[in-house]
């Protein structure tokens, strides 16, 4: 097609699709107005079944924990893409590092101080968001991914980040697997334990609010944010191994 | 009680986890072993499964999680014949195709390994599910090891370009499904399909639950590359490793399908009951519009695998056209029809594959002649083809004289003479490449490249892949003999289309009942209807090895290759598709 | 109010997908597909919102307060962190793609056609 | 609270109509995070705290950095093919 036959064509179809949505959203219950009975007994339950305060956490990483399970394996699936795919094309010149090279730093001085700066607050509150998941707002997740932008932000901060053609981290790599498998295994220990894949309640049932509290919950927690923060420090490291591939280095 | 059925998405991914850890430790060797026997592990806990299972319906709580007072909290995985029993086909085209490819893929760092597990679990968990959301996560979990295996070969910028538009349409599809799903949860408060399913039973059909349906169906649509959203499928196919070929032909596709039939018969199951004269006519002619367009844009390819991946949609066309049936005759037939003509389809992938190892090349006027040495892959590809057209007595002569009939009761016999078209045209087609490639047969394309070898070509094939080739063969050829296939189908076919069941066995907690009997025999008009369709297909690959190829220039502009292209085409069949389910549950 | 709030989801989705059709960038066409998939978060949100309902962190407030539905948090919180990586993966596909063809315009890309 | 609803509806609109109808990458790559921030507030306008700190990360440092490093890696590749 021609960029304006395609034009036309997108321009017809999404009058379409907007008519289709507007019939669609009329059906909707008003804005505010919603109250299905499915959230209502999820957050009924969450303190007397799991000792859960924060319900989204419950619902994420208990009730509809798979569904967490899963998720957990794309992003586990799309770090290991992304290794796989940035991987050098063959018939690309590879450039050793040779002694002596500097690679162009990314940044300003100042962002790197300032950068720097940041790390410390960052880690520590990355740590406490993992922690505290199931009792106020964070868990794996977020915790995850605020310990991997502390870690970018430290990287291109930096500036004068080494790393050996062809290996990504290491470390990050096997923290991101590791991540993902201990999922799987706390799902195996609830079956073992307590009759069905995933269940939570084996690990004890503890007070409301304290920190080892609402099952296995915390600790499926760390494993999504160990795998969270790995995968994305992986995929970070690999675009940025490439970018330094393709910079040519300034002699010292 | 089948209380270890999450096993079987938990053991792939466990180790595909264990390989990304201890990868660079144990080598790519161990990793393959590894790899494999967690595949084979996986099918033996669905063979597990499938037994215990006794052919009926039972949901497994994962977490524990049962319903309280008849809402579901937890998900479900809802058992059903079916489901297990595709995942299984699943799970043994994976073994295979992970013995095929120990020489073909780079296995160094196990990458491959790793996304081809996650993929199988992606796969199996998405034919489990009984939870919307759930099959949505499984889904995006396929799509993306898929996009990553389909580009693993990063020096091919064909593949990277194939992997992109196949990315970026299924990833569109899917938020298409997303939107559709809370649409559903906004109205039924539910999330389970048996649950939502049942709310749908009692509520009255607006806009809402139609552009619901419309959506999800639409999301899964793209998956199985109906027209007009299967531009992706013949750039992706065509440039995956062949490998990979096997279980995204054999398999991948015909999941879309089988969300289809979740769909229908789960959670719009009441809805489209009402309404099923006018749902049977869409999803009809969808289905069969992808059989012609599937079998005549394989006509105009010059390039094996790009050809084979029209076959493929073709296919798929005819698979949609039964379940269009919405009848338990019809998704019998397709259950039969989709695991033999994967074989088949798996069979000449690898095929090809062993082809682009020993010659080099894939472009069939550039290989006139140049196959004459390898007798043992051509004659295999031609009983695959021949199979595939459906010879009598093989596995997928049974699934199409299933699917002849239900077509029949369903809509009439018009659909079966463009069913039969198709399928002579798709034959046709395979065979005068076969004859080309592997006897120097047909006509003198004007401007036909000399053949000159692309990669290095190999002096031998390894057992490796031989041997996947002889299996899918025996299995396509064993399905038409095995006695109890019939019986299989039928039982499959009922309990996927039992709604109230579904609905009753899961949120109920009371026992399924069994379901006896078999789909007929095929009676006598289906053998010669068969053989009819052979002797067509035979006499039009006659015709094209004498006759220029017609170039077709308008229609194949279309498959421009450009991801803009597609997704405007995108747009206009999920509006045509909303439209006409609206028109249709109205 | 209500036509307001799904009035921009559906609109996130379009503009979305106008943008993927008349982009000349494949990086542009990822980040236009973040934008499509940012409609379903509006919407699942939109969905479970309850007027003068607190956030269902249940430590802060008392038993028995009308919180907003869990549920559709839970299925949005996830989808936000899968959606980073997977635009990981198309990126490094664009970029790949860009090393083999030496331009990002997908139409330029067309080694498969017809 | 409605008003603050509202206010932000339009605002992640508006975000993401730059987006979409940008042309330059770089350009888009900085609105994507001014995009993200935008539905972060909107999320945390929503009573959901929890998606909104998900969504800082992701849609105001992870994304945007993952896309200006891809435009980087692509732009030294273009400067590295001129100079030979």
């Amino acid at each position: 097609m021609t960029r304006s036959a395609r034009m036309v064509v997108f321009a017809v179809s999404a009058a379409g699709l907007a008519t289709l949505m507007a019939v669609a959203f009329a059906g909707l219950p008003s804005f505010g107005d919603y109250s299905g009975r499915y959230g209502r007994i999820i957050a009924q339950i969450a303190i007397p079944d799991r000792a859960a305060t924060n319900a989204v956490t419950f619902t994420a990483f208990d009730v509809r924990g798979v569904d967490t399970m899963v998720e957990e394996f794309i992003v586990f699936a799309a770090a290991i893409a992304a290794v796989a795919l940035l991987r050098h094309l063959r018939g690309e010149p590879e450039r050793e590092a040779r002694p002596g090279d500097v690679l162009r730093p990314l940044t300003s001085p100042a962002v790197r101080v300032m950068g720097a700066a940041l790390v410390g607050p960052t880690v520590v509150i990355a740590l406490n968001l993992v922690a505290h998941g199931a009792i106020t707002p964070g868990g794996g997740f977020q915790g995850g991914v605020v310990l991997a932008a502390g870690a970018v932000i430290l990287v291109a901060a930096g500036g004068r980040v080494r790393l050996p053609p062809d290996e990504p981290p290491l470390l990050a790599e096997i923290v991101h697997g590791a991540g993902a498998a201990g999922f799987v295994l706390l799902g195996l220990a609830g079956l073992v334990f307590a009759g069905a894949f995933l269940d939570t309640t084996w690990a004890g049932h503890g007070t409301p609010g304290m920190l080892l509290s609402a099952g296995s919950i915390p600790l499926l927690n760390v494993a999504t944010g160990l795998e969270v923060s790995g995968a994305l420090i992986v995929i970070a490291a690999e675009f940025l191994e490439q970018e330094m591939l393709a910079m040519e280095p300034e002699s010292s | 009680m089948n209380a270890l059925a999450p096993l079987i998405v938990a053991v792939p991914m466990l180790t595909a986890a264990l390989i990304a850890v201890a990868g660079r430790v144990v080598g790519a060797r161990l990793a393959g072993v590894l790899a494999l026997g967690a595949t084979l592990g996986c099918a033996g806990l669905l063979v597990a499964v499938l037994v215990r299972l006794h052919g009926r319906i039972e949901p497994v709580w994962i977490g524990g999680w049962h319903p309280r007072d008849g809402v579901a909290l937890g998900v479900s995985f809802t058992l059903d014949p079916l489901g297990v029993g595709l995942a299984l086909f699943i799970a043994v085209l994976m073994a295979l195709a992970l013995v095929y490819g120990r020489g073909s893929l780079d296995p160094e760092p196990p990458h491959v390994h790793v996304l081809a597990l996650v993929f199988l679990a992606g796969m199996v968990g998405f034919c489990l599910s009984g939870d919307l959301f759930n099959l949505f996560v499984f889904f995006e979990l396929m799509s993306v090891s898929a996009f990553a295996l389909t580009a693993i070969d990063v020096d091919e910028g064909a593949a990277l370009e194939g992997s992109l538009n196949f990315a970026v349409t299924n990833t569109i599809g899917s938020f298409l499904a997303v939107i559709g799903i809370a649409l559903v949860y906004a109205r039924t408060g539910a999330l389970n399909i048996a649950q939502a399913g049942h709310v749908f039973d009692h509520g009255h059909v607006d806009g809402l639950v139609a552009v619901a349906l419309a959506f999800i169906a639409c999301g899964f649509l793209v998956k199985a590359a109906v027209v007009p959203f299967h531009f992706w499928l013949a750039d992706a196919y065509a440039v995956a490793p062949a490998a990979i070929c096997i279980v995204l032909a054999g398999a991948m596709s015909e999941l879309g399908v089988l969300g289809i039939v979740r769909v229908v018969f789960g959670v719009f199951g009441g809805p489209v009951a009402a309404h099923a004269e006018a749902v049977r006519t869409v999803l009809v002619v969808a289905g069969l519009a992808t059989a012609v367009l599937g079998a005549v844009m394989a006509y105009a390819q010059d390039h094996l695998k790009r050809m084979l991946a029209f076959v493929t949609i073709g296919h798929v066309g005819l698979f949609l056209a039964g379940v269009a049936m919405l009848s338990s005759a019809g998704v019998g037939a397709i259950a039969v029809y989709v695991v033999a003509d994967g074989c088949a389809k798996a069979a000449l992938f690898a095929c090809v594959g062993i082809v682009q190892r020993r010659l080099g090349h894939v472009s069939i006027s550039a290989l006139r002649g140049a196959g004459r040495d390898l007798r043992w892959t051509g004659a295999a590809f031609v009983l695959a083809a021949i199979v595939s057209i459906g010879l009598p007595a093989t596995g997928p002569f049974l699934g199409k004289a299933l699917l002849d009939d239900a077509l029949i009761h369903g809509v009439g016999s018009w659909a079966v003479a463009i069913a039969v078209g198709a399928s002579a045209l798709t034959g046709a087609v395979l065979l005068s490449a076969a004859s080309c490639v592997f006897l120097g047969r047909g006509r003198d394309e004007p401007g036909a490249p000399e053949y000159e070898p692309l990669t290095e070509p190999q002096p031998s094939t390894p057992v490796t892949m031989w041997a996947p080739v002889a299996v899918l063969l025996a299995a396509a050829i064993a399905i038409g003999v095995i006695p109890g296939v019939r019986h299989a189908a039928h039982v499959a076919g009922a309990q996927a289309t039992a709604h109230g069941t579904i609905v009753h066995t899961v949120l109920g907690d009371t026992r399924a009942p069994a379901v006896h009997g078999s789909l007929p025999a095929p009676p006598a008009h289906d053998w010669l209807l068969s053989l009819l369709t052979v002797a067509i297909a035979f006499a039009l690959a006659a015709y094209m090895l004498r006759h220029q190829r017609r170039p077709l220039h308008a229609l194949r502009a279309l498959h421009s290759g450009r991801v803009g292209d597609y997704v405007a085409l995108l747009c206009a069949g999920a509006a045509l598709f909303g439209g006409a389910f609206t028109l249709a549950l109205h | 109010m209500t036509v307001l709030t799904y009035g921009v989801a559906g609109w996130l989705f379009l503009v979305g997908l106008a943008g993927i059709v008349r982009s000349n960038n494949v990086i542009g066409v990822v980040i236009c597909l973040g934008v499509v998939q940012s409609s379903t978060y509006v919407l699942l949100l939109a969905i479970g919102y309850r007027t003068g309902a607190k956030a269902p962190i249940l430590a802060d407030i008392p038993t028995g307060t009308p919180v907003v539905d869990p549920v559709v948090q839970a299925l949005t919180l996830t989808d936000v962190v899968v959606e980073a990586t997977v635009t990981a993966v198309l990126l490094a596909l664009a970029v790949q793609a860009h090393k083999r063809f030496g331009s990002l315009d997908p139409d330029a890309m067309t080694r498969m056609r017809g | 609270m409605t008003a603050v609803q509202a206010v932000l509806l339009v605002l992640v609109a508006a975000a993401g109509s730059l987006v979409a109808l940008t042309r330059d990458p770089l350009r888009q790559a900085m609105l994507t995070g001014v995009f993200g921030i935008s539905l972060a507030l909107l999320f945390l306008a929503f009573q959901a705290p929890d998606v909104a700190l998900s969504q800082i990360g992701v849609g105001g440092v992870a994304l945007p950095v993952m896309i200006l490093l891809a435009l980087a890696e692509v732009r030294a590749h273009e400067r590295k093919r001129d100079d030979e």
